[in-house]
């Protein structure tokens, strides 16, 4: 039976895994590939690395942090957010180290593009990455460029209803880093059928549960709540009661 | 000491065998990633990887003049292992964006998945007979990420997945085997699984 | 590179850091807690957090306590045995750069408290093998001691299936911000290789190109999760609940419990690394080479933000210290059996360029940095009043100490 | 009292029984040593070790309880040098006040040698605590301190999950305690049995301090023993040249420092016996009151078994030094645990076997009998 997914997030800005509140304040927290293994050791389902300033400052996807990603030898699927401007840079992600592409300022830019990739590596690979708030009892689609919302345009509902994305990363990005902060309201937001994944303001394994029961919710993604504890996935995974979800499991090394 | 094996891994310039040549190298081989038949010659056991679409996969191998060569190792009984697309590619014919011939190695089609758009995530495997290079991992979880089946003919699934009802998500055939997973990235699980069908083709 | 408006810090710091709209970066933001959060409910959060490891069998302990001769144990102690009133285990990894004032303070430590000890001596050969390799390969002589220091008490904590270990303050929250109180954050592995043990741990150290080998690193390995999740091994920071301020703490210290500081040439904190011959001498010379800055800023940035420095103050003492010469440095090269000549070139190899220009071959001259203030940094000192009742090597061994008696105190 | 016809040792040492012949054990067991095939012990003990493989991710073979002193440094270098095992060396040592600069040296020295080395040491008022407690209960201050010194071992074998203990000298064989020996020479998990821990393990302390305080002095269960398959092995019973002149040669060979204090002050006839701690002179001289032999006699014991001192020779040492204790000692010793002198030798006064010894009205405590000829 297939399993609801735990997704641990990192998040890198400059060069650096942060934690992110609300889209823009963050706090400093190490290495993304020393994070990315760690998440790998707890045994998080997948892991979504998610590169925030690449677009802004107009550098495509950071392939040197996935090459180095790469090298290390995860066990755990990988997700890859941040500066994709083509289908290029997609299937060039997937060669590096990704098994899937989050495409977010693509689908306002080129749709075409995101198409063409879900072409080319399978529209499984294919992930949209949608910011939304409520305003005054209408759902806005954010763009963190222009800093402004809107509805969500025809060519993304097209999208998702075609299948071209295979899931849509739903982010209550006002409520990221606030603990008990997601608004579950969100994930009703998309047309009927589209597999959700729920992100921003997860903390408490009753919020997760909550999300995780609604039939189209396939995945929690969660980020700065995995960075205070030790096995933070295991914790979370051993409270995620009534949820077909893989077991928490401990890495054991026999060493000779 | 045993002499160590060594494992082709069939490079076409389709899907990622960075991910594959770790895991693997993780479990004590030695990797050669290439598409060369001298290098590939020079090995214990082919890898076929491949993420993507059916058609532009076997157009690259095309491309490289490896699908006569992948052909002959295989049906010569080399230790041969296709993974995700690489299953798929070892039937006859795919209808994935109209009709593509595939090697042709393992008798069958690949067709779009019908219990839903897609088998994204981590699913447990039901094995089917007792074959010892499968039966340690029956019910374990393994990671899928596909859209399409490899419609196997029965007598050679080995593995098989299940939504609704159950499809094939592993094929064997003599020295041959396709599992439709990642096991380089179903981590402990899929290590093991990876090294008793590695050992279990070398023997 | 840009540096924050309030304290010293820049975007180059080790630990990373971040800087608002307003130029002032993610350390001071969360040094603002210090003032504003509830201390008296914190430590009632504390209390519940501990009630469950009080053991009733007479047979264990409460919790471990990672201890040194300096660093702010005697302050850990007092609040874990006499404040909280647990029975903890104390547990220390032996650098082996001990100076007679550290020897003798972790005496006074395990008299004045009254507390078991465990203290864990590696073999020195292995050691020094480490040390080679971690100084050739990242320009650090610390490793092991870091390394050591962060997972011993781990280790115990797994052997004695004593659960819960009890540090201070968290380094991540009190140099950069890196977490808020209100984050709880706890000991995790992924912390101490990726900042304590700057990206290596053991295992990472080994290759087929160097000599060493697994029986030299095995005892710096962290516990695997099997062993710590079975046990239920947490670690927390006294600094989430108690308003951590080192200074004062020290000086409290040094009233009622006698602990003692020292004068150092490359600081003007006298207390928080009082046990190592090293720590503010060559190690902090190569913190310098590393990473543009030295210890001394991180103290100067700790008293702006506590209110006791302006910005141009800290800046004149980290000018006054930050060059001051070593004068520990032949017992190092004397211990690892390496001439000053090599370690010049190993240094070299690892200056970091961001901060460093090499302007001729084997000559570095540092990048653009503010100029220190005009002012009398003596008397800033001076009226800081950092105590220095004793000195570092008190006794006149003039080299490092193994395993030292320290009385009489 | 009767001296033993080859050596000094009188019958008085508790738990030992002198031959017909009149020859105490040690004597007895000595000279069953001259005719055994070392070789062949030496061939049985790789037979023992090779029934303690190594268990995956375990990169100790044994463990060794060590002080830093002269048999702790001889056992260490033989067991990684000539066995090629890798040891954990686990030390329980005095409290600062206590340990003595030459002791940590020493220790100091173990280390640098290159071994990985374990020190427990317990809460330092409450060990003084005890003390003082062991001290007016047997006018003996080691009842206390020894338990936490034989519990170390054991406890640390436990936690480091190391199930082989290499222990030192057999005290059935080497000082005659019978009830220590074991299924065979080498066996040592009756050690618990041995005279100064059968004191009733803990039971007398817990009306000085709680048992929390004492997890140092709680020596493992038979139980804990099994389920962890404990195994004590007695080196000495493998090391034919075993004694104390011979492990201290051993030992300052590899820079062993030795103390310097005269024997009239110490009692230490060749000044390298527990080196680390300086206040058990004191109990070897009120051994001595108790039971008639103290330091001198142990040392001049071996030593004319070895044929390197004559019984007469050694009467005259030990009629001249056995009760040796410099006043410096003594009075350190009063003030650590809180009392005057003058309290310490009403103490041991009370303590003084009236069989043996004389009281003169000014303190001084004289022999009744003779030393080498008895009562």
């Amino acid at each position: 039976m297939i399993q609801k997914r735990l997704i641990g997030v990192v998040t890198v800005r400059d060069g650096w895994a942060v934690q992110s509140f609300g889209y823009g304040r963050y706090l400093p927290l190490g290495r993304p590939e020393i994070l990315v293994e760690n998440l790998d050791r707890w045994g998080a389902d997948e892991i979504l690395l998610q590169v925030i300033d690449a677009t802004r400052q107009g550098r495509g996807p950071d392939m040197a942090l996935l090459e180095q990603i790469g090298k290390r030898g995860l066990s755990t699927p990988l997700i890859y957010a941040g500066g994709v401007r083509s289908a290029a840079d997609a299937v060039a992600i997937v060669a590096a180290a990704a098994d899937r592409v989050v495409v977010d300022a693509l689908i306002r830019d080129n749709a075409s593009e995101v198409i063409k990739a879900g072409e080319q590596l399978g529209n499984q690979a294919m992930i949209g990455s949608l910011p939304l708030s409520i305003e005054h009892g209408a759902v806005r689609w954010f763009d963190y460029r222009t800093r402004t919302s809107e509805p969500m345009s025809e060519e993304l509902l097209e999208l998702l209803e075609a299948g071209v994305l295979s899931e849509a990363l739903v982010i209550d990005w006002k409520h990221e880093g606030q603990p008990g902060g997601f608004d579950h309201a969100l994930l009703d937001a998309l047309p009927k059928g589209v597999p959700v994944i729920a992100f921003g303001g997860l903390s408490s394994a009753p919020q997760l549960v909550q999300a995780l029961k609604m039939p189209h919710v396939v995945a929690v993604a969660v980020g700065n709540f995995l960075s205070y504890r030790e096995h933070a996935i295991q914790a979370f995974k051993a409270e995620l009661l009534g949820v077909p979800l893989r077991p928490a499991a401990y890495q054991q090394t026999l060493h000779a | 000491m045993i002499p160590r094996k060594t494992i082709g891994i069939v490079d076409y310039g389709v899907g990622n065998h960075a991910s594959v040549w770790r895991a693997l190298h993780g479990l004590g081989y030695r990797c050669r990633v290439s598409a060369e038949p001298a290098v590939l010659d020079d090995t214990d056991l082919l890898v076929l990887p491949g993420v993507g679409a059916f058609g532009a996969a076997m157009e690259a191998l095309h491309r490289h003049d490896l699908v006569e060569y992948l052909r002959g190792q295989s049906s010569s009984g080399k230790p041969f292992i296709g993974l995700c697309l690489g299953m798929q590619l070892l039937a006859d014919v795919s209808l994935e964006h109209g009709l593509t011939a595939g090697l042709g190695l393992i008798p069958g089609q690949v067709v779009p998945f019908d219990q839903a758009r897609w088998h994204i995530g981590w699913n447990s495997i039901e094995v089917v007979g007792n074959d010892p290079i499968f039966r340690p991992s029956d019910g374990k979880s393994m990671y899928f990420n596909h859209s399409y089946v490899f419609q196997a003919a029965p007598e050679y699934q080995a593995c098989l997945a299940r939504l609704d009802s159950a499809f094939p998500v592993g094929v064997r055939r003599g020295n041959l085997v396709g599992l439709q997973f990642h096991p380089e990235k179903s981590q402990g699980a899929g290590h093991m699984m990876l090294k008793n069908v590695v050992e279990g083709l070398c023997a | 590179m840009q540096a924050c408006k309030r304290c010293l810090y820049t975007t180059y710091h080790a630990l990373g850091l971040t800087l608002d709209e307003e130029g002032i970066c993610s350390g001071c933001r969360i040094h603002e807690e210090k003032d504003r959060l509830d201390f008296n409910a914190r430590w009632l959060k504390l209390l519940d957090i501990v009630a469950p490891y009080r053991a009733k069998s007479g047979t264990t302990y409460d919790c471990i306590v990672p201890v040194s001769g300096a660093h702010d144990s005697h302050w850990i102690v007092h609040i874990v045995k006499e404040r909280l009133g647990l029975n903890p285990l104390l547990v220390t990894y032996n650098k082996y750069f001990n100076t007679p004032l550290g020897i003798r303070n972790l005496a006074n430590l395990r008299i004045k408290f009254d507390c078991d000890i465990l203290i864990q001596n590696v073999n020195p050969q292995s050691v020094r093998r480490i040390t080679r390799t971690t100084l050739r390969q990242f320009g650090s002589i610390y490793w092991p001691c870091l390394a050591g220091q962060t997972v011993f008490p781990v280790q115990t904590a797994v052997r004695y299936q004593v659960p819960l270990i009890i540090w201070g303050a968290h380094q991540g929250l009190e140099q950069v911000g890196m977490f808020s109180h209100e984050h709880e954050v706890e000991m995790t592995r992924r912390y101490r290789k990726d900042h304590d043990l700057m990206g290596h741990e053991a295992d990472d150290l080994l290759s087929t190109f160097d000599t060493l080998k697994e029986e030299h690193v095995w005892q710096y390995r962290y516990p695997d999760d099997m062993e710590l999740s079975s046990v239920g091994v947490r670690g927390i920071y006294l600094g989430n609940y108690v308003r951590w301020d080192p200074k004062v703490q020290h000086e409290k210290m040094v009233a009622t419990h006698g602990y003692k500081g020292a004068r150092f040439a490359r600081t003007f904190d006298t207390y928080d690394y009082v046990d190592c011959f090293n720590y503010m001498d060559l190690h902090d010379h190569l913190k310098m080479v590393k990473h543009g800055y030295s210890k001394v800023t991180d103290h100067a940035c700790r008293e702006i933000r506590h209110g006791r420095l302006t910005r141009d103050e800290g800046l004149a003492l980290v000018r006054a210290h930050e060059e001051a010469p070593l004068q520990h440095l032949g017992k190092f090269l004397e211990w690892l059996g390496i001439d000053e000549s090599g370690l010049r070139y190993i240094a070299g190899e690892h200056r970091n360029a961001r901060v460093w220009a090499e302007v001729k071959p084997g000559r570095w001259m540092r990048c653009a940095t503010p100029e220190a203030p005009e002012m009398d940094a003596a008397a800033v000192e001076r009226r800081l009043d950092f105590l220095a009742d004793s000195e570092l090597d008190y006794t006149g061994v003039g080299s490092y100490i193994t395993i030292g008696k320290g009385y009489p105190l | 009292m009767k001296y033993c016809t080859r050596c000094l040792q009188p019958d008085t040492r508790p738990n030992t029984k002198f031959t017909p012949e009149g020859i105490c054990p040690a004597c007895d067991y000595f000279e069953r040593l001259q005719d055994v095939d070392w070789q062949e012990r030496y061939e049985i003990l790789e037979d023992l070790l090779a029934t303690f493989p190594r268990r995956p991710s375990q990169y100790f073979d044994c463990i060794i309880g060590v002080s830093g002193g002269k048999d702790s440094m001889r056992q260490a270098l033989w067991v990684r040098d000539k066995l090629g095992l890798r040891p954990l060396l686990a030390c329980l040592s005095y409290p600062p006040e206590q340990v003595t600069e030459r002791g940590v040296d020493n220790l100091s020295t173990l280390i640098e040698h290159g071994f990985d080395v374990v020190v427990a040491a317990p809460a330092p008022q409450t060990w003084r605590k005890l003390m003082r407690a062991s001290f007016d209960r047997f006018t003996n201050w080691a009842r206390s301190t020894e338990l936490a010194l034989f519990s170390s071992v054991p406890q640390l074998a436990i936690r480091y999950n190391i199930p082989l203990i290499l222990w030192g000298e057999n005290p059935g064989l080497q000082l005659g305690d019978l009830k220590t020996l074991g299924r065979t020479g080498y066996d040592g998990n009756n050690l618990r049995y041995m005279n100064t821990l059968s004191g009733g393990g803990l039971d007398w302390m817990l009306e000085s301090a709680e048992l929390k305080t004492m997890i140092p002095y709680q020596y493992p269960s038979p139980e804990d023993f099994e389920r962890h398959g404990l195994q004590i092995v007695y080196l000495g019973w493998f090391l034919g040249d075993w004694s104390l002149t011979n492990n201290g040669l051993y030992s300052t060979a590899n820079g062993l420092r030795t103390r310097e204090d005269m024997v009239e002050n110490t009692g230490d006839l060749r000044g390298v016996t527990s080196l680390d701690e300086d206040w058990v002179t004191l109990n070897q001289m009120i051994k001595y009151y108790k039971f008639g032999f103290g330091r001198v006699t142990d040392y001049c014991n071996e030593e004319i078994r070895h044929g390197n001192l004559s019984r007469d020779a050694g009467i005259e040492l030990v009629t001249e030094y056995d009760d040796s204790c410099s006043p410096d000692y003594i009075a350190a010793f009063s003030e650590y645990i809180g009392i005057r002198v003058d309290d310490f030798w009403r103490q041991v006064h009370a303590s003084v076997n009236r069989e043996l010894f004389n009281i003169r009205p000014n303190g001084r405590i004289e022999r009744k009998y003779q030393v080498g000829v008895g009562l």
